[in-house]
Parts: C-alpha cells; sequence; structure tokens
C-alpha cells in the first residue's frame, strides 16, 4: 500500500537526518580549526550532492512512469462505465452507485457550488483515490475495483460547516 | 557595520522589534492552545461544535500564519538593518495594519462566524450554505486585505533599500557574483541575498493574494460576477505557499548571524550559496502547483513540474543551507545554550520537515495522500520545529546580547517539552495520514482518534514549552540594556 | 507652456461629437483610450496650472497624498463596469467624465513627484493587481457586465488589460534587476 | 502637525470626497453594474406595465389588460438566441413546475414576450413553445407587432436590446413578475430558480390569503 511505503520511507530519512544531526552535537564539543574542517567537507559536499540529484532523479523517474492522470487502456469490448458525480454542500450525487468488481469505472466529478473532495475509501477506511471536485470543471478518476464491499466517498477538501458530513457509499458486488 | 547606529537609536529599534516578537509569540501560543482544542474534539474527548470547530480551525491557520511572519520579519529586519537603510516608519506602519488587519479578521471569524478556512477557496466565502453572511467574510478579507497591504509595504521598503544599497535585485542575489563578475568576497551578506529572496516572492505573492482577495470581496458583495474557479484556486495557492514559505527564509537570516558569532566560524556567501538562493527564489514562485496535484484538470505539464521542482526545492536546504550549518557546528567547539540550542534545533526541524513534504509531493503518493492529515504533519514540523524556533531562538539571542538576564533550568524544561511538543504533535499527524484521516474534519471516526488525542496531549507540552520561553521574553523586555552596552551583540562571539 | 497648449488641444480633440461617438461605441476605445487620453490632457494641462496655483498645491497637496488619494479613488470609480455604461447613457455622468479625468492627470502630475519611492511602488502594485483583476473580470465572465457593449467587446477589454498587465510586470522586472547603483550614488 | 495641517484636512477630505463618490455611484454599494442599478431603479419605481396589443402563438391577438387580476411572470426573448434565451426558458419552465397547480391559470400566467417582431411570427413562437412545453394557455409565447408598442415597454421596464449585426441581439434577461394591476412587483435573477421559485410563491401566498 502506497500509504505504508511512504510512511516507511520518510521515517528512515527522518530518523537518518536525526542521527546526523545528533552526530553533529555530539561533536560539537572537540574544538577543531575550521579550514581543514571545511577543505575535507567541502569535498564530501560535492559528492553528497551529487548523490542526492541522482537519488531524486531515479525517484521521479520512476513514480512519474504512471500517472492517476492518465486513461487507461480498455480491451476491446470492455468500455468503462462513465459515473457522473455531482458535489454539492454537503453530498454527494451520483448517477449510478453499484458497480461490479473488475469492472472498469470512470468517476467525471464535478461541483455545482463550491470546491470539494471526491476520496474513494475502502471498507478499512483506507484512502484509495481521489480527485477534486470543482465548480465548472471536470475531474477524472478512473478506477477497476479487485474486492467486493462497501466504500465510502468522504468530502476531502473543506467546503463548510457540514464538510465532514458529507459522505457517500457505493457498493461492490462479486 | 553598526558603526554609524548610536546607542538611542538602537533602543528604539529593538523596543519594535521587542514589540513584534511578543505580539508574534502570544499570537502563536494562542493559535497552539485552538489547535489543541481542535485535536481534542477530533479525539473525541472535547465535544466541540462543528461551526465553532471551523471557526477555530479558520482562525488557527490565519493567526500562525499571521503571527510566525509578524515575527519573521522582525528577525530579518533586525538582522538587514545592519547592511542597509531600512525605514522605521514603514516598520511601524506594518505592525499597525496588521493589528486592524488581526482586529478585523477576530471580528469576522468569532462575531459573524465566518469560517472558510484560511484558505478562502472560492467561491466559498460566498457560498456558506447559510453559515455566514456578507459582513463576516467581508471583515475576514478585508482584514486579510489590511494585513497584505501592511506587509507589502514593508517589502517595497526592504526591496528599494537592497536596489539603493547593491544596485539592483538581482544584485542582492549575488548574481554578478555567479556570473564572475565580481569577486566572491565582495557577495553580499547572507542576510541581504535571503532578505532579497523573501522581497522577491513576497511581493509577487502579495500583489497575487491582493486580486484574489478583491476577486473574492467582488463576488461576495455581488454574487453575479463570478470567475473561473481553477484560476483563482492557482492564484489563492500561490499567495498562501508563496507567504507561508517565506516565513522560513526570513527565520533562517538568524541562523546565519547567530550559529557564527558561536562558533566564531564565518558564513560567507560563495558561489553555490548565491546559486543556492536564487534556485530558491525560482522555486518556491512555482511550485504551489503541487498543491494542485490533484486537479486533473491542469495541464498535466505544470502538475509534474510541481512534482519535480518541489524535489529540486528541497536541495539548497538539504545541500546548503543545512549542510553549512552542520560544517560550522562539527568540531567547534560551541556553547551550547538556548540560543544556540533552538538554532540548531531550527535547521534539524526544517531539515526534517522537508521530507515528508517532497513525499507528498510525489504524484502517487499524493493521489492518496492529499488533503490527509499528513500534510499537516509536515507543515507541523517544519513550521513547528523549523521556522517558530527560530524565532525563538532570536528570541534569546536577543535577550543574552541586551540584558544581563540569565537563562535557568526552567528554560531547559521549556526546550525539552517543546521539542518533544512539536514531534508529537508532527507523528501524531503523520500517522494519521498514514491511516488516511482526513484533514480538516470537525470529528473522526473512533479508529481516528487516539493519534489525534496524542497530538493533544504533545500539544499540550509544546504550550508549556512556548509559554515558558515568552515568559523569560518578556522578563527580558523588562530588564532591557542591562547588559551595559547595547553594542554588546558585536562582541559575543 | 507648450504642453498647457497641447492638452488642451488633446482635450478638444476628445470632446469632438464624432470622434467621441466613434471612441465610445467601442469598449475597448472607451475605457482603454479615452479615458487614459483625458488623463493625459489633465496632465499636460496641469503644466501651467500647477506652476501658476503653486502655493496652493504646496500647502494642500505638500506630500502628494491628497492628490493621489483623488487619484486612485476616481480612476477606480472608471473601473467600475457601471460608470462606463452610464457614461454612454446619461448625459451627466458623461459630464462627470470630462470634468474628473483630466483632474485625475492634473493631480497626479502634481502628486507622483512628490511621492516617496514607497508610495510610488505601492501605488504601481494596486494598480497591478487591479488592471490583472479587470482582465480576469471581463475575460472570464460569462455574463454581459455592461448593457450598452457586446459581451465580445467586453472580451476584447478583458484582453486589454491583459496586455498592460503584462507590460507593467515587465517594466517592474526591468526596474529592479537592472542596476540603478551609479544612481545612487 | 500644524506645520502640515492643510496637507492632513486635505488627505480626510479627499477620502471622505471618495468614499461619497462611491456612494452615490453604486447606489449606496448596492448596484455595481449598469444592471444591477437598474434592477434596483425597476424595484423603487414600480413601472407599470403598459397596454400593449399582444399576438400569440395560437394566433391570438388581444390587449395586455385582459389579465388584469392575474399575476403575470415575464420573460424578454427571441426565438433565435441561441444563448441566453433557452436558459432563461429553461430555467422559467423550472419555475412554472414548482409553483402549486392550483394558482396556475387562476392566480398566475407565465408569458414569454419576443422582441423580434419580425421574425417571430405565429409558426415560429408556435414551435419554440412545443420545444419548451408550454400549453399556450397558462404559459403563453408572444410577440408585440407594434414597434412603436414593443420600444416604450422596453424602455419602461428597462430591457436593453442591441441588434449585434449578425441578425443576433445582446439583452438584459432577468424574470419580471406583474401584479394582478398591472404594476411591476419583482424582478429576480434567472440564474436563481430556487429563489425565483419561492419569491413567486411567497407573494401569491400572502395575497390569496392562505
Amino acid at each position: 500500500m502506497v500509504q505504508t511505503v511512504a510512511w516507511i520511507v520518510s521515517l528512515i530519512f527522518m530518523l537518518l537526518i536525526t542521527a546526523v544531526f545528533g552526530f553533529v552535537a555530539f561533536k560539537s564539543k572537540e574544538k577543531r580549526d575550521y579550514e581543514p574542517i571545511k577543505k575535507k567537507w567541502y569535498k564530501a559536499r560535492t559528492f553528497y550532492g551529487a548523490t542526492l540529484v541522482v537519488v531524486m532523479l531515479i525517484i521521479t523517474i520512476y513514480t512519474l512512469r504512471e500517472l492517476p492522470y492518465n486513461q487507461p487502456v480498455y480491451g476491446a469490448g470492455n468500455d468503462p462505465t462513465i459515473v457522473d458525480v455531482e458535489a454539492i454542500q454537503f453530498g454527494w450525487k451520483m448517477s449510478e452507485t453499484e458497480f461490479k468488481v473488475g469492472e472498469p469505472i470512470e468517476f467525471h466529478v464535478t461541483s455545482t457550488d463550491v470546491t470539494h473532495g471526491f476520496g474513494i475509501y475502502d471498507s478499512e477506511l483506507n484512502l484509495i483515490a481521489q480527485t477534486q471536485a470543482m465548480p465548472d470543471y471536470t475531474n477524472k478518476v478512473y478506477i477497476t475495483f479487485d474486492k467486493p464491499g462497501t466504500y465510502d466517498v468522504l468530502c476531502l477538501e473543506y467546503c463548510g460547516l457540514a464538510h465532514h458530513l458529507m459522505i457517500g457509499k457505493i457498493v461492490i458486488t462479486e | 557595520m553598526v558603526t554609524t547606529i548610536n546607542k538611542g537609536e538602537f533602543k528604539s529599534r529593538n523596543n519594535l522589534i521587542a514589540t513584534y516578537l511578543i505580539i508574534g509569540g502570544l499570537v502563536i501560543a494562542a493559535m497552539m492552545v485552538f489547535g489543541i482544542l481542535m485535536l481534542l474534539a477530533q479525539g473525541g474527548v472535547l465535544d466541540l461544535p462543528p461551526a465553532a470547530f471551523y471557526q477555530f480551525l479558520t482562525i488557527h491557520g490565519t493567526g500562525m500564519i499571521g503571527g510566525a511572519a509578524l515575527a519573521a520579519s522582525a528577525v530579518m529586519w533586525y538582522f538587514l538593518s545592519n547592511y542597509v537603510e531600512l525605514s522605521k516608519k514603514v516598520f511601524k506602519l506594518n505592525l499597525i495594519l496588521s493589528l486592524i488587519g488581526v482586529v478585523m479578521v477576530i471580528i469576522g471569524v468569532f462575531s459573524f462566524k465566518y469560517a472558510s478556512a484560511w484558505t478562502f477557496l472560492y467561491p466559498l466565502p460566498a457560498l456558506s450554505g447559510g453559515a455566514w453572511g456578507v459582513t463576516g467574510a467581508l471583515l475576514y478579507l478585508v482584514g486579510m486585505l489590511i494585513l497584505g497591504v501592511g506587509f507589502l509595504l514593508l517589502y517595497i521598503d526592504t526591496g528599494r533599500a537592497i536596489i539603493k544599497k547593491h544596485g539592483s535585485l538581482g544584485k542582492g542575489l549575488g548574481w554578478d557574483v555567479i556570473s564572475g563578475k565580481r569577486a566572491e568576497k565582495d557577495a553580499p551578506s547572507p542576510t541581504v541575498v535571503a532578505s532579497t529572496m523573501v522581497t522577491i516572492v513576497n511581493v509577487s505573492a502579495l500583489t497575487t493574494g491582493a486580486t484574489v482577495l478583491i476577486m473574492n470581496i467582488i463576488n461576495v458583495v455581488n454574487p453575479a460576477f463570478t470567475f473561473d474557479p481553477l484560476l483563482a484556486k492557482n492564484l489563492t495557492y500561490a499567495f498562501g505557499h508563496i507567504f507561508a514559505n517565506s516565513i522560513i527564509y526570513m527565520g533562517v537570516i538568524a541562523v546565519y548571524e547567530i550559529l557564527p558569532r558561536y562558533t566564531n566560524r564565518p558564513w560567507k556567501s560563495n558561489r553555490p550559496f548565491l546559486i543556492a538562493w536564487t534556485m530558491s527564489t525560482a522555486f518556491t514562485l512555482v511550485i504551489y502547483t503541487h498543491h494542485m496535484l490533484m486537479d486533473s484538470v491542469m495541464p498535466k505539464w505544470m502538475l509534474i513540474m510541481g512534482q519535480v521542482l518541489s524535489y529540486a526545492n528541497g536541495l539548497p536546504v538539504l545541500v546548503i543551507t543545512a549542510y553549512g550549518a552542520l560544517m560550522i557546528v562539527y568540531k567547534s567547539g560551541v556553547k551550547w545554550d538556548m540560543a544556540s540550542g533552538l538554532i540548531f534545533l531550527s535547521m534539524f526541524g526544517w531539515v526534517v520537515g522537508v521530507v515528508p513534504a517532497i513525499v507528498d509531493a510525489t504524484i502517487v503518493v499524493n493521489h492518496v495522500m492529499h488533503n490527509t492529515k499528513w500534510v499537516p504533519g509536515h507543515f507541523h514540523m517544519y513550521m513547528g520545529l523549523g521556522a517558530v524556533v527560530m524565532i525563538f531562538g532570536f528570541i534569546y539571542y536577543l535577550s543574552k546580547v541586551d540584558s544581563s538576564l540569565q537563562t535557568n533550568g526552567l528554560d531547559k524544561v521549556g526546550f525539552i517539552s517543546y521539542t518533544l511538543g512539536i514531534i508529537s504533535v508532527s507523528v501524531g499527524f503523520l500517522i494519521s495520514g498514514a491511516l488516511s484521516t482526513p484533514r480538516r474534519w470537525a470529528t473522526h471516526f473512533p479508529e481516528w482518534m487516539a493519534p489525534a488525542v496524542f497530538g493533544a496531549i504533545g500539544g499540550v507540552l509544546a504550550v508549556v514549552g512556548l509559554t515558558i520561553f515568552i515568559i523569560h521574553f518578556i522578563r527580558y523586555v523588562k530588564v532591557r540594556g542591562t547588559a551595559g552596552s547595547d553594542l554588546n551583540e558585536q562582541k559575543l562571539a | 507652456m507648450k504642453q498647457t497648449g497641447l492638452g488642451i488641444i488633446l482635450y478638444g480633440i476628445l470632446v469632438i461629437p464624432p470622434v467621441k461617438a466613434y471612441i465610445e461605441s467601442i469598449m475597448l476605445l472607451h475605457m482603454l483610450v479615452q479615458l487614459p487620453l483625458l488623463i493625459l490632457a489633465g496632465w499636460f494641462i496641469g503644466d501651467m496650472l500647477i506652476k501658476k496655483f503653486h502655493p496652493f498645491f504646496t500647502a494642500w497637496n505638500t506630500d502628494g497624498v491628497p492628490g493621489m488619494i483623488l487619484v486612485v479613488f476616481i480612476t477606480m470609480y472608471w473601473m467600475l463596469p457601471r460608470a462606463l455604461d452610464e457614461a454612454v447613457s446619461i448625459y451627466y455622468i458623461e459630464l462627470f467624465k470630462f470634468i474628473s479625468l483630466p483632474f485625475v492627470g492634473l493631480f497626479l502630475r502634481d502628486s507622483w513627484k512628490k511621492m516617496q519611492t514607497l508610495g510610488k511602488s505601492f501605488i504601481f502594485l494596486n494598480y497591478l493587481s487591479m488592471f490583472a483583476l479587470m482582465a480576469w473580470l471581463y475575460i472570464d465572465s460569462p455574463i454581459q457586465i455592461c448593457n450598452n457593449y457586446l459581451e465580445t467587446q467586453q472580451k476584447v477589454l478583458g484582453w486589454g488589460f491583459l496586455v498592460i498587465t503584462i507590460w507593467m510586470i515587465l517594466y517592474l522586472l526591468q526596474a529592479v534587476f537592472t542596476d540603478h547603483s551609479e544612481k545612487a550614488e | 502637525m500644524s506645520k502640515n495641517w492643510r496637507n492632513t484636512t486635505a488627505i480626510f477630505l479627499t477620502v471622505l470626497l471618495g468614499c461619497v463618490l462611491f456612494y452615490a455611484g453604486t447606489d449606496g454599494f448596492r448596484a455595481f453594474t449598469a444592471e444591477s442599478a437598474r434592477t434596483y431603479k425597476l424595484l423603487k419605481d414600480k413601472p407599470k406595465f403598459p397596454d400593449v396589443t399582444l399576438e400569440d402563438s395560437k394566433g391570438r391577438v388581444y390587449s395586455f389588460s385582459e389579465f388584469e387580476g392575474k399575476y403575470i411572470m415575464l420573460t424578454f426573448i427571441y426565438t433565435s438566441c441561441s444563448d441566453v434565451c433557452p436558459k432563461l426558458e429553461m430555467n422559467l419552465a423550472e419555475v412554472y413546475s414548482k409553483v402549486p397547480k392550483a394558482w396556475i391559470g387562476e392566480d398566475i400566467l407565465f408569458l414569454s414576450i419576443s422582441f423580434d417582431p419580425a421574425r417571430d411570427d405565429v409558426d415560429t413562437l408556435e414551435k419554440y413553445r412545443k420545444a419548451f412545453e408550454s400549453d399556450g394557455e397558462t404559459w403563453r409565447m408572444a410577440r408585440i407587432a407594434d414597434q412603436a408598442e414593443l420600444d416604450h415597454l422596453l424602455e419602461e421596464f428597462g430591457v436593453i436590446v442591441i441588434p449585434d449585426g449578425e441578425g443576433g441581439f445582446t439583452h438584459n434577461s432577468a424574470f419580471y413578475l406583474v401584479d394582478r394591476k398591472g404594476y411591476l412587483a419583482e424582478v429576480m435573477d434567472f440564474t436563481k430558480i430556487d429563489e425565483a421559485a419561492n419569491t413567486v410563491v411567497t407573494t401569491l401566498k400572502n395575497d390569496t390569503g392562505e
């Protein structure tokens, strides 16, 4: 799951940074001339900077391969179900709410009043996809559910006093 | 460099600086209390009506940004005035306008129930679903506009002063040194470079902000005038992102100025440093699009740039500023006290806060983490543990050089309490985010409550720490100037 | 004195009925040509007037702020879509246009040189964001804002404002990034 | 301060003057466009509907005074209009459906008036009527054949119609409600259907005493 990966990666890097700062703080009691330190660590910086750039580049390329904005390629005879979603203060109007496992679905999301957020949660309350619901614009979510169950649609952009009550339901059957 | 400033002038400058910092500090502390109340409500401990929750949310965001920006601008002004000639009148005017703006915002939120969150996403101010009326919206929006005017005047003045001294803003960023036309030893000081960057980005941000605020005002007064909501969103986030970010870029001046004095190692602008700051200037202006990664109607290249440049924007701090701070401290025999400790902590806070930010700026991650509590997790870390700590580090520094006030064990308790507190708050948020908890929800499902309560407890610790800091600062204000010489700061190292 | 003559001639041309009618028939010309030219006429005429009434201006417009406030209010008034509409359909609003705008030019001339960099920059940035907003309003508005002009003209005006805004941004960029150190010394 | 009192006074006066200018120029910060100013003025003046001669989609010719005793919900349109008018009429249909059946025909009539009599003859109006599923009785479509009468009406009701040179017109749009005596009672934003329906229902409720 993406969230777990994100959390673990962040944790590792944050702990690494903590270790570095801790180490430097620990070593700060010693007193040495600045010039040799500068010379040595400037050189190390070039290496460190270059490594960082390379790592970032690799991650960038890796994570940009598949974007949620891209419409999936549908097989012949496997046309997606298009669901019109309209957000209003404070509820969801969906043209359809019952789907089958494996059915490709396109949610076409818009809003009639203010900006809302269209977030699909699985039955364990994990966010699995989202987009913004904007007036005058239609954002799309491409998704194929692979597990049956009841999914919730929560509003993810603050839209007014009943923002947290804006919950819709989707049912996925086998 | 300070030779021209006489004693009296020095004192009145510090008076004004102290006023800024006290107001900023108190506002931040008060906003933390609102933050704790919100977390308690989300944790199911406190029964807060949703209307009150969203009013708190609005005031918390607005107040934190406003208070921290005010205090950070005092840090910048204090050090920048050593290099260029700033107008004290304008500095005072900004304070007055800010206070007027704050009062209007408070009245709008609490007396007229205005609660659009500090992002006031168009057309929410006009379409509240009956929750608030035109008066509340106008008080808030006009209040923000007045606040913006004050800050705009301040940055026009810093820009004017920098141009007068250095010739142009390009030279303030050291472009002639980068291009090799000028020697590295004649480069503008880090303070000037950072101030130039802040001037450029904030004048842009505030002009943009004024446009979108007036646009909202027009829409509130006459809903028949409608605007493109996507463009409005772009402008709102461009303004909000830049202005919020500038706080840490103002605060970091304290790091550049204070660390060298403690370690007796100079922090000079060299070419990589200048390049890094020019990069920061450019990136800060354009990476706001990472707030819009979930608007698939945006041009795709802009969203991809949003990810790529957000990554790149981590480089200046990771490779230059934080690295530089570590180098300066490493084996320096630095004397640790409250000021140097807080300054070092602030660099840690900034860097560590960059990590979840970069993770979230990744489009595939953003797809399931945008607008979850992961986002406040990252910015509570780098604002709470970075920017705010820079400000309080400066406060301890100021009280040290400008008075004979000693720190004691209580301050150390404050330091530890605050650090642990903010770390708990941030980690609480990050865990909530990893659990998909949506951000800005007045109530939580039971499975999301525990981290909120944990965060609230952390918040209490942080407020305790912050209160100790503020008490120290108020004691300093009372005994100011007792160090014998106001020019003491020059001799600190 | 030459300028004053020029200003009077310009003003004279602008009030010639056919010229006036033609300019006012096109929204873009009305707002972005006639109004600025009226201001310009006032600026030129101001050459003599300011010298002649020097004591008055020194006493009442010492730091340039009062004059600038008038300038801002009057120009803002003329940016209201309604003002433009009524200038065409109501004669006394039209009259007010031909009187108020030359005064804007006059006060602008007197105030601009008296104001400090801070005030001038602030005013400049203010107009920058105001013009950007106008561009947005006129280009984006799905409704017809003015009753006397077609929606397409409205859009053209919006683009006109956008061009001005971009031009102002470019001017600002060159102003802050070109070297001013010689001047400062 | 004393040295510069004139300048200070001038600042004060100019700010005051500016506010007065804006207050006066926007009817007390109420109307920023000529359209809103028009609505505001109409509601203040409440003009009487002039007695014009109408020709409706069924070819009947009668004068407006025949409607006396009933509320009239009005729109101004032309049938070859491709942008605002269809929307205006669609919204009118929605308002129509929201008014309780008991009142329709008895207490209130709906009427769409064409200001393009040259092209909108009886047949064209009939086609237009069908397109919007109006019954032609309780919601009628009509033209005013006499140009002078038409111009007078448009003038009275502040409707500005500019030919765009390509056969179309640019015009301002709204819902108008005329009371039983033929005086203008309300001008409503045609984009806000619910609000307009509410206003109509409330007015009728107060009037019929239910």
